[in-house]
């Protein structure tokens, strides 16, 4: 029950969602919750492969910058999605059109 | 399948389990001994008594973004940290403490940098302080 | 290496027993299966155990109060009122549960159990006595780290859902408050971490002696420090003592449980009582030399040189003595924490967050440096062993 | 028999969340549910063994990643759909059948590009034995100290770029409105 497939198969399944979560939101804040599932399901990946393959631990190292990277990313995106919200008063994608101001 | 040693997770999942079920099994046995007879009154916000104006949901001040910002940066520090200090003492021993010291001091310093930018620019407190910018106006 | 409440039972006569009915019942080998049994048997047990003393938290604080206060406290349910907080909990299910009809219904649910899944879950690695631990992991201490956050989530969540302006006001605040104060908590236990050189509880305990000159107080100066910084963030972490402004019912008509009544109330207050308790005993493990015993009682040897007596039993009360000597200084720690609510004044907002980003949080950052220092330089040796050492007098074995 | 049970739990978990955050209409919701794949995942890393990834993943995203979102919502106007100030008609912010449907067909073309690249490693490592779960931290200790102290020292310099950075942007203004 327990092996690479399997583990292969549900962070596809996450993969699959963050992009359909990415694609089917108009909200910026929904956008990076696609995000952190995605990055969620690659470093799930690095854990699965190092555990059945090569059986070492580079795979946890890696995963463990993937999540210092994904919080300072969240950390960067959601003040920027503050920012744009206090000049357009809404954090629709749509309102983002125009470079300047 | 090997079994291998994960009954060192069972009693989280019991618990976890535990903890649902006191939850929603003293609601649900609550449920039928529980006179409930809602009201429109009973039923709104509590206002000391007026009538709730507007929605809560009005959004608050940037400063409570900040806070958190600062919190997850220093969460995912001390996670960095965990396992680097958890090894210290081995290197310790071994003789290769001074090397490892010297990079934790220079990883926390880096850090502690951040902090004390943050609080020079006054993220830190709470009260909006006016007395720097309106001492150049009187002026 | 996870040694767990099983892996100690399972050298016991009677556990052997039980696998092997358990075996020729099921045809395939049953031990994970008898261990998981027992697990439930002791999770419950200490369920119930952390039930009964959250409820007899509540139960002292107004007792204790009420001594402070030179009046006498509850005394009428049962002998000195000591079934107080079962009248409690009894009136708290026959409550009607309102729900406000312009809240968020599901997450006004979900929220008080969030709060109960973050404590409960916390109870896997408290170490009451070396065989007694439920699952001593190898991540423990970081682990109860990252359940503990789930509480400040349940509690915005809770501010939240029921969409009135005080609960909003008293969710926003109390989780940033848990947020902020999670820093020095953090970072103090990342010094005693690299003190100890481990995290699992059974290595931060192992590493201190039964008798206090040996505990991880007064091992250095900095973890001297350390300790207070690490109680008063824990204080305040679980909105206790003069911290608790996201409940002050002066200001905020008691915060983020405005809207809650009846039962759903009783899990915020019994997951903050439980909480309570799990901070007190985290602060015995990591600084007050957990479940040790003075004079090596504690491992039961004694018993078999001198009495001679079976390895067995004597481990098992070499355990209770450990499990006597952890409750006595967690409960001593639980009764300070009810006596500092009762004689300080509360803090404003700005106050504590001033208190927390520019006191607190340098001095633990300090007491880290301090710490790492003092083990490069000195070897981990603690400052008695210096002291004896160095003077070369006879004692200080 | 416990190892598949875990397994099971977790995956139902993770899954069951990501598929909650596509589809559930309320913002808060969503986060709730990402919460909860959140705990998956971090029971998908006990069950191989990568148990203090399990609790950094606790700590750091259920801890503090969720929190972020939640506040983070409620600064920029809740999860209500506030009709843009220009009266336009716009398209609801949590998507409407229109961009569900476009969802849905993108991550298909994703699907099938994904598979057909893992499709060759699938089948060879189906069958490989699990070996015991040794403790990591020591060895993740031991190796972040030693071969990756360059990427330990330089996440702390990016830890630092990202606290100035977001602090920069999301500090109100003082100066402009005073």
């Amino acid at each position: 029950m327990i092996s690479l497939g399997s583990y292969l198969a549900i962070s596809f399944a996450l993969f699959i969602c963050g992009v359909a979560v990415m694609i089917a939101r108009k909200n910026i804040i929904a956008i990076l919750l696609g995000i952190e599932l995605i990055l969620n399901s690659a470093a799930l990946n690095f854990v699965a492969y190092t555990k059945f393959v090569n059986n070492n631990i580079d795979g946890h190292i890696m995963s463990l910058f993937i999540i210092v990277i994904a919080a300072c990313e969240a950390a960067v995106g959601l003040g920027i999605v503050i920012r744009f919200f206090q000049l357009r008063e809404s954090v629709h994608v749509d309102d983002a059109a125009q470079l300047q101001n | 399948m090997s079994t291998y040693n994960l009954d060192v997770y069972m009693p989280i999942v019991i618990l976890i389990i535990l903890a649902l079920a006191i939850g929603l099994g003293s609601l649900l046995i609550g449920k039928l001994l529980r006179p409930s007879n809602p009201n429109k009154l009973k039923e709104s916000a509590y206002e000391c008594g007026e009538e709730p104006v507007g929605t809560a949901w009005a959004n608050f001040n940037v400063r409570f973004y900040v806070i958190a910002l600062i919190f997850i940066i220093f969460d995912v520090e001390s996670a960095l940290m965990f396992p680097v200090a958890a090894v210290f003492k081995q290197f310790n021993q071994v003789g290769a403490g001074g090397t490892l010291l010297v990079s934790v001091l220079l990883f926390i310093s880096i850090l502690l940098a951040g902090l004390v930018y943050c609080w020079k620019k006054g993220d830190l407190d709470w009260v909006k302080s006016f007395n720097t910018s309106t001492k150049l106006k009187d002026k | 290496m996870n040694s767990t409440v099983a892996s100690y039972f399972a050298q016991s006569k009677e556990f052997q027993a039980v696998v092997v009915f358990f075996t020729d019942l099921f045809g395939f080998d049953a031990t994970s299966f008898v261990s998981f049994l027992l697990f439930g048997a002791v999770a419950t047990i200490i369920v119930g155990a952390m039930a009964t003393i959250g409820g007899l938290g509540t139960y002292a604080e107004r007792k204790i109060s009420a001594d402070l206060q030179m009046r006498h406290g509850p005394n009428r349910v049962g002998p000195y009122g000591l079934l107080q907080f079962l009248a409690d909990g009894v009136k708290m299910i026959m409550k009607e549960d309102i729900t406000p009809k312009a809240a968020d219904s599901f997450i006004f649910l979900i929220a008080p159990l969030l709060c109960l899944v973050g404590v409960f879950a916390t109870l896997a690695v408290i170490p009451y006595s070396s065989g007694f631990i439920l699952s001593d992991l190898n991540v423990g201490i970081f682990y109860l780290v990252g359940m503990a956050s789930l509480v400040g989530v349940g509690i915005f969540l809770g501010g939240y859902a029921s969409n009135s302006k005080w609960a909003m006001l008293g969710g926003m605040r109390g989780a940033s408050q848990i947020i902020s104060y999670e820093i020095p908590v953090t970072l103090s236990i990342l010094a005693i971490v690299l003190l100890a050189g481990g995290m699992s509880m059974g290595t931060l305990i192992s590493s201190q002696g039964g008798m206090p000159h040996e505990w991880n107080l007064f091992h250095n100066p900095f973890a001297f420090i350390g300790f207070f910084v690490y109680f008063i963030a824990a204080l305040a972490e679980t909105n206790r003592a003069p911290f608790d402004l996201p409940e002050a019912e002066s200001e905020l008509v008691s915060g983020y449980h405005t809207e809650y009544t009846g039962m759903r109330f009783a899990f915020f207050a019994l997951a903050e009582y439980i909480e309570v308790f799990v901070v007190c005993a985290v602060a015995v493990a990591l600084f007050l030399g957990g479940y040790k015993v003075p004079f090596e009682l504690g491992s039961g040897q004694i018993f078999i040189d001198k009495i001679g007596m079976d390895a067995m039993i004597a481990k098992n009360i070499g355990n209770f003595l450990e499990i006597g000597s952890f409750m006595t200084k967690t409960l001593a720690l639980y009764y300070v924490v009810i006596w500092v609510r009762w004689s300080l004044p509360r803090l404003r907002v700005d106050q504590l967050m001033t208190l927390c980003w520019k006191y607190l949080t340098p001095i633990a950052l300090f007491n880290l440096v301090g710490i790492a220092v003092w083990m490069w330089l000195f070897d981990g040796a603690s400052l008695f062993t210096l002291i004896f050492h160095s003077t070369g007098s006879a004692g200080g074995h | 028999m416990f190892a598949n049970t875990l397994f099971l739990l977790s995956a139902a978990l993770t899954v069951g969340g990501a598929f909650a955050v596509l589809w559930s209409k309320n913002l808060m919701h969503a986060c709730i549910y990402l919460l909860a794949s959140f705990f998956g995942v971090a029971g998908l890393y006990a069950v191989i063994g990568a148990d203090f990834l399990a609790a950094t993943q606790m700590v750091v995203y259920a801890g503090g990643v969720v929190i972020l979102m939640l506040f983070s919502v409620m600064l920029t106007g809740g999860s209500s759909e506030k009709i843009n100030r220009f009266g336009l008609e716009k398209i609801p912010a949590m998507g409407n059948k229109k961009t569900l449907f476009a969802a849905g067909f993108a991550s298909f073309v994703a699907a099938l590009i994904v598979l057909k690249i893992l499709a060759q490693f699938i089948k060879h490592y189906d069958a490989t034995p699990m070996t015991a779960n040794l403790p990591t931290v020591e060895r993740i200790g031991v190796v972040l100290a030693t071969d990756h102290i360059l990427a330990f020292e330089i996440s702390s310099v990016l830890l630092l770029g990202a606290l100035i950075g977001a602090a920069v942007i999301s500090r109100p203004r003082r100066e402009k409105n005073d």
